[in-house]
């Protein structure tokens, strides 16, 4: 029983932050903690600084030009950062796609499509969810009809996150009806500046552009683009969502944001009294800090348990859930720290480049944008209850 | 005991109704949305007002309709239905409310007709910047000059001060007495910075400086401010609380349906216990919150203040809790699609937000019934 | 709209106010208030008094000895009953078995019952639940085999509360095996002293003796015992549990609980204050008591409903199950307040002739055991999962 | 980092687990629990004692083991599992950590053998009647005498005194020092009110009436009384901790194991998504709550009085909600079985209520998580 790093990680956890110290400057310090939008370039020039370090792509091996790091690794990495203020990156390359090309992939497409990843010159988005089908993932409807060396693609995808600013969409598709909805699709790579490929933005309640409908009508895709074996793309699907678990549980950024909200509790008044003074808000601080707390110990034993077995398994499930109730309830107490100031809503504040007056404290602009935006979390990448249904049916047998 | 409407409450609601049906449907009303000048729709307050709702909490003889908590109940909850973006709370709630309990008849004369007929809105400010919803801390200063009061300071997130001919706003004498002044929005030296609120209404801070008002602009006397905005609030919560209540029921309807539609798995997703179970809560809080609107609008009946605002914090509290749950709990049950702009949910969704924060959060009215009681 | 009660009920409120400031020395008083046991003879008193004055049964019709109130009557008797702390009676012969008798029995039936429920010379308990069916009533495995004028019957029942006081139980029993199961119970009156018959308590984690498993081993029944039609039983069952929804919401007991938890709360003190100046405990207290105003004003809506239309209807579901978690609130609430003497034990403190000594303050020796006693509050009755299932479908049409 | 347990570890928790399997089954235990004379057993109390867990915490110089937290985790996990109703916590924990941290060596040297053999055990008192959690409030006092000390007060639900030789109490001198006595339980003027707690274990109320005690049982000096009392609570609290998690975890359990076998409606009840998804809840708590008892028992381990405070606290406040929603959930799930003496679930379920309430409740452990922050 030990409960602090070892030595070996120290030493590692002292050469990233030694890192983060080094390249503060492209930390967006207040902004960023603030909830402002970065611009591509802001996000580029930190990608660049990773890719340079070597340490763009953590988890990959080192022969693809990754870090090779271990769960815990990761993990100290992701801690430094997001304390470091550092931007969240795109990681529909990097953590999704990229790792089932290594996998499956073949040397074309290795060759073709992991560099343009890892130099950050190439964006990614994610063609899995279709209108209709939910967290029903494997109801996939978008059909490719093999057409001598391409195949011919129709069909809908919806929820595609950053679709707009995508260069490529790897995408499931039907290539077999006849047979077990889970044992007729593809995974194919589609280019997003085919012909046919139309891209509708989706605004949410946040006052956002970051989802799309994603529109594919008869597209010509080469066979080549085709990742392993026809009709065998559920198999990669499901080691593609199982990747997505680690790191699932945000434990990294949570710790963040909760340093910034204690900072916000100590100058917004209530009843002419700091909030950091106030028995109401303190008692919802001090629950919320303690579920991150069980949160953050139960993710490294989770982890601990991924680097020695290999998988972080269902057990995972019960960190999605609590991780993105933390998330929540973290934006809600900053939404309600904001007071009166939470309900003014002014999406173009939360641009760098935005002129206009702002109103209330400077981190109130973004609280109930962040409030609204965090409601996704408790949906998307299986909602809550598509996680309680594994925990059910997987770790408990019933 | 009875919890029915009368016949006029529900004449009252209907003619409301069809109102927003036939001029404010969702698109119609997406237009508003995205008009970045005008932060209402002038035609639909004008058919507001000539149908006679800015007077309905106006007393009879300055042409109102004389309408108490009961009405005032039935329309917030309506507009809420239909998600209106007019300036009503402010304008038609707080300014006439303000002007009745606080303005000699010269003033009212003058400034009732304007309210009634739209065509000169009023607003309230009630708090000030970093003060959160403690409307007795004022730093707003009038100093009595020769040709009247000269004003100085800022209010916060004034609802309806985007929109607003006039606003009224407490300031400090010497003497420390707090009273109320009328500012007109275009008077030298005020300064307004429009916004939308989270649920699409307009509002705006306001900033004072050296604003010169006419003696009679001063509508109080002897620091009677704090007793006088505290039931204009009361008022304002009443709205808030009503208005909560409509859109949970708007919410709880598209989610029900949504439940019975929405095929997932092979099956309505209203087939899974778990919605089931979520769906049976919903329905219970929104009739729970329902009895407590009308809780709050009795109050507003009595004659004991710290009664009244007991019962305004103990319903605002308790609706505020079911608003979060209800919102919450309706976009999770929908899923990708109670995240987007295009589907009402996402609208009522915004608005329960907006209410909870308005006039006080939970925490605070919280506080304020066990201070009262 | 109209809050208040009217003349009427305000006349008929002071009278049965006045009643009770009358018969003020039969209520115990704070022992009651505290949770202490009534013994049978304090409870019989109060049935006695209020025999006497009609008002022994309030629903029943004037006609069979009730009282004949509405239910808003019913509810404002409760209020004043509770208020001024008279003890709960026994329900299962007045509420329960005595309008079934009435509405469905035959007239050797009404001469022969009803009159000593009334007197209070016969105690009923409830025969429904077997070992097994849990919230599934119809499961009835208890069966009735016609021999002549007999009913041979044989079976088990479970839960039965104060089956070791009765005279008397109405049971559910099997009378036809071929049919659907709610189309084969029969409704029997047993005489609990009847030969077969064998009562074996069941102890409860409060450390109390209140329900029992009740053996019936070829017990003959006078088929006259027969309510109304062979196998009609489950409408009898049916009528019995909707008359249960009235008066489900427990509002008066509440809130006389609720205004003794307050005076406890300026008592007892946490870190040197009483618990009426803390502000988490009085957060707690605060909520609580908004929800039992929400549930009051429900209740009364639900009640003028009743009125009007003569039936609660489903909608009393939700009425049970925030009454429920209400009364668990009391009682947790009661225990919290407590502290460090919550934690002793002493089931025999709650006998009013118990000579030991107590510890800690008078109210805490029933603190705990009431928190235990009260979990039963969202079981019994059907439980508060099963409401929700009622709710979604019948009122919700899911 | 590292979560397994060492191997000495492991065949702790065997060994311990052994013993009660075969001497301390549910009916066993059933027969100790109706002893109106002796809240625990003799037999199961000396199997403990030679085994040498009553010295778990003792040092080896003492001829304890020296285990620390974490062995005192996986003890005390095992003890909840097997609902022991042996003055562990109270001697095994709390009387020797005071014994270790107070005394001076012939202190030790006399009362340690007694401890370790189990067969002079001892208990400490912490709190006063009317004084809930805050130990520092003493109103017991301590004159010095020709002969000694003579104590009068009064100390409230002291856990094992009705089974302990002696018991260390906490008195104010003159100049309002507070400093530890050791009080034998069958001195003159020595008064104990022996009952069960809510689990069944015993405890006394205690009162002190003239009571002289020699110079000798003064165990501190100069007012340590309090910082070493805090100590031994926060020992006993990593106690509840983990007995919580035990008897979580084997609630757990039974309810699983009941929702496959229960049938209802002619399926098993763990058909129903709605308790599939409590139980999925349950598991999440308790695993939750598990890493809480690691922090706990690593800050056990660390030298800042003020940061092993704030962990073991804000440890408790945790596991006090996962208690409470583990044992009424569990509850609920079982419906009628749930609430019988004769199902073990019962007895888990009280063992999880006491936990919550002895050495501080979740309100008082959030405070003091707050307030050394």
């Amino acid at each position: 029983m030990q409960l602090t790093y070892d030595e070996d990680q120290i030493a590692f956890r002292d050469e990233v932050r030694a890192f983060m110290a080094d390249k503060a400057q492209l930390a967006l310090g207040e902004d960023a903690r603030h909830g402002m939008h970065l611009t591509k370039d802001e996000v580029i020039a930190w990608h660049k600084a990773l890719a340079e370090r070597g340490w763009i792509a953590p988890k990959w091996p080192v022969e693809h030009g990754g870090a090779g790091w271990d769960p815990i690794q990761v993990h100290i990495f992701d801690e430094e950062a997001f304390a470091a203020g550092m931007p969240r990156l795109p990681n529909f390359g990097l953590n999704y796609v990229g790792p089932v090309v290594i996998h499956f992939g073949d040397d074309w497409q290795k060759e073709r499509f992991l560099g343009p990843i890892l130099s950050g010159d190439e964006f990614w988005c994610q063609g899995f969810s279709e209108p209709g089908a939910g967290s029903d993932l494997a109801a996939v409807g978008t059909r490719a009809q093999r057409d001598g060396d391409n195949y011919i693609v129709s069909g809908q995808k919806t929820w595609t996150t950053q679709a707009h600013w995508a260069d490529w969409m790897f995408t499931l598709v039907r290539t077999d009806r006849e047979v077990k909805k889970q044992e007729g699709i593809s995974f194919l790579l589609i280019d997003m500046k085919s012909p046919g490929i139309t891209v509708r933005p989706i605004m949410t309640l946040d006052g956002e552009h970051q989802v799309n409908e994603v529109f594919i009508d008869d597209v010509v895709v080469p066979a080549k683009n085709l990742v392993g074996e026809e009709n065998k793309g559920w198999d990669y699907a499901k080691f593609l969502l199982s990747n997505e678990r680690t790191g699932i549980a945000g434990v990294g950024q949570s710790k963040s944001e909760f340093a910034r909200l204690k900072m916000i509790a100590k100058t917004e008044k209530r009843r002419g009294k700091p909030l950091s003074e106030d028995p109401l808000f303190q008692a919802k601080m001090a629950e919320l800090e303690l579920e991150l707390k069980a949160l953050e110990i139960t993710n490294l034993r989770m982890l601990i348990e991924e680097k020695d077995k290999g998988a972080p398994g269902p057990i995972s499930s019960i960190l999605k859930i609590k991780g993105s109730e933390i998330q929540q309830t973290l934006a809600t107490l900053t939404m309600e720290a904001a007071g009166t100031y939470a309900a003014p809503f002014i999406p173009d504040a939360l641009d760098a480049s935005w002129n206009g007056e702002p109103a209330g404290p400077a981190f109130a602009a973004a609280a109930t944008p962040y409030y609204f935006y965090r409601r996704k979390a408790s949906i998307y990448g299986g909602s809550n209850e598509i996680q309680r249904n594994i925990i059910a049916k997987q770790l408990l047998g019933l | 005991m009875d919890f029915t409407l009368t016949e006029e409450q529900v004449l009252i609601r209907e003619s409301l109704s069809k109102a927003f049906q036939t001029d404010y449907d969702f698109d119609k009303r997406r237009a508003v949305l995205e008009d970045a000048a005008t932060f209402h729709s002038p035609a639909m307050w004008s058919t507001i007002a000539e149908s006679g709702f800015t007077g309905l909490l106006a007393p009879e003889d300055s042409d109102g309709f004389g309408g108490g908590a009961a009405e005032l109940m039935v329309v917030a909850e309506e507009l809420a239905r239909h998600l209106s973006l007019e300036p009503f709370l402010s304008s038609a709630v707080m300014a006439v409310r303000l002007l009745d309990l606080a303005s000699d008849a010269t003033e009212r004369t003058l400034r009732m007709p304007g309210l009634l007929s739209g065509e000169q809105p009023g607003a309230v400010a009630l708090y000030e910047p970093g003060e959160r919803y403690a409307m007795e801390n004022v730093a707003t200063t009038a100093v009595e000059t020769g040709e009247g009061w000269r004003l100085n300071g800022a209010k916060a997130v004034v609802i309806g001060a985007d929109a607003a001919a006039w606003i009224a706003v407490s300031a400090k004498l010497e003497g420390d007495d707090v009273d109320i002044f009328v500012v007109e929005t275009d008077a030298n030296g005020v300064k307004r910075n429009p916004y939308r609120l989270v649920d699409g209404r307009g509002a705006a801070d306001l900033e004072l400086k050296d604003v010169v008002v006419p003696l009679s602009a001063r509508l109080t006397s002897g620091g009677d401010a704090v007793a006088i905005l505290s039931e204009v609030e009361d008022w304002a919560v009443l709205t808030m609380a009503a208005e909560s209540l409509g859109a949970m029921e708007c919410a709880k309807d598209l989610t029900l349906e949504y439940l019975k539609t929405r095929q997932q798995f092979g099956q309505p997703i209203g087939s899974f216990q778990v919605l089931q179970h979520d769906m049976a809560n919903i329905l219970s809080e929104v009739e729970y919150a329902r009895s407590m609107v009308y809780w709050a609008a009795a109050a507003m009946a009595g004659d004991d203040p710290i009664t009244r605002r007991h019962t305004i914090s103990g319903a605002k509290a308790y609706i505020d809790k079911a608003a979060r749950f209800v919102a919450e709990k309706t976009v999770q049950m929908h899923g990708g699609v109670g995240v987007t702009d295009e589907y009402a949910l996402s609208h009522y969704v915004k608005r329960l937000t907006l209410t909870q924060i308005l006039f006080g959060d939970r925490d605070e009215h919280l506080t304020r019934f066990l201070e009262t009681a």
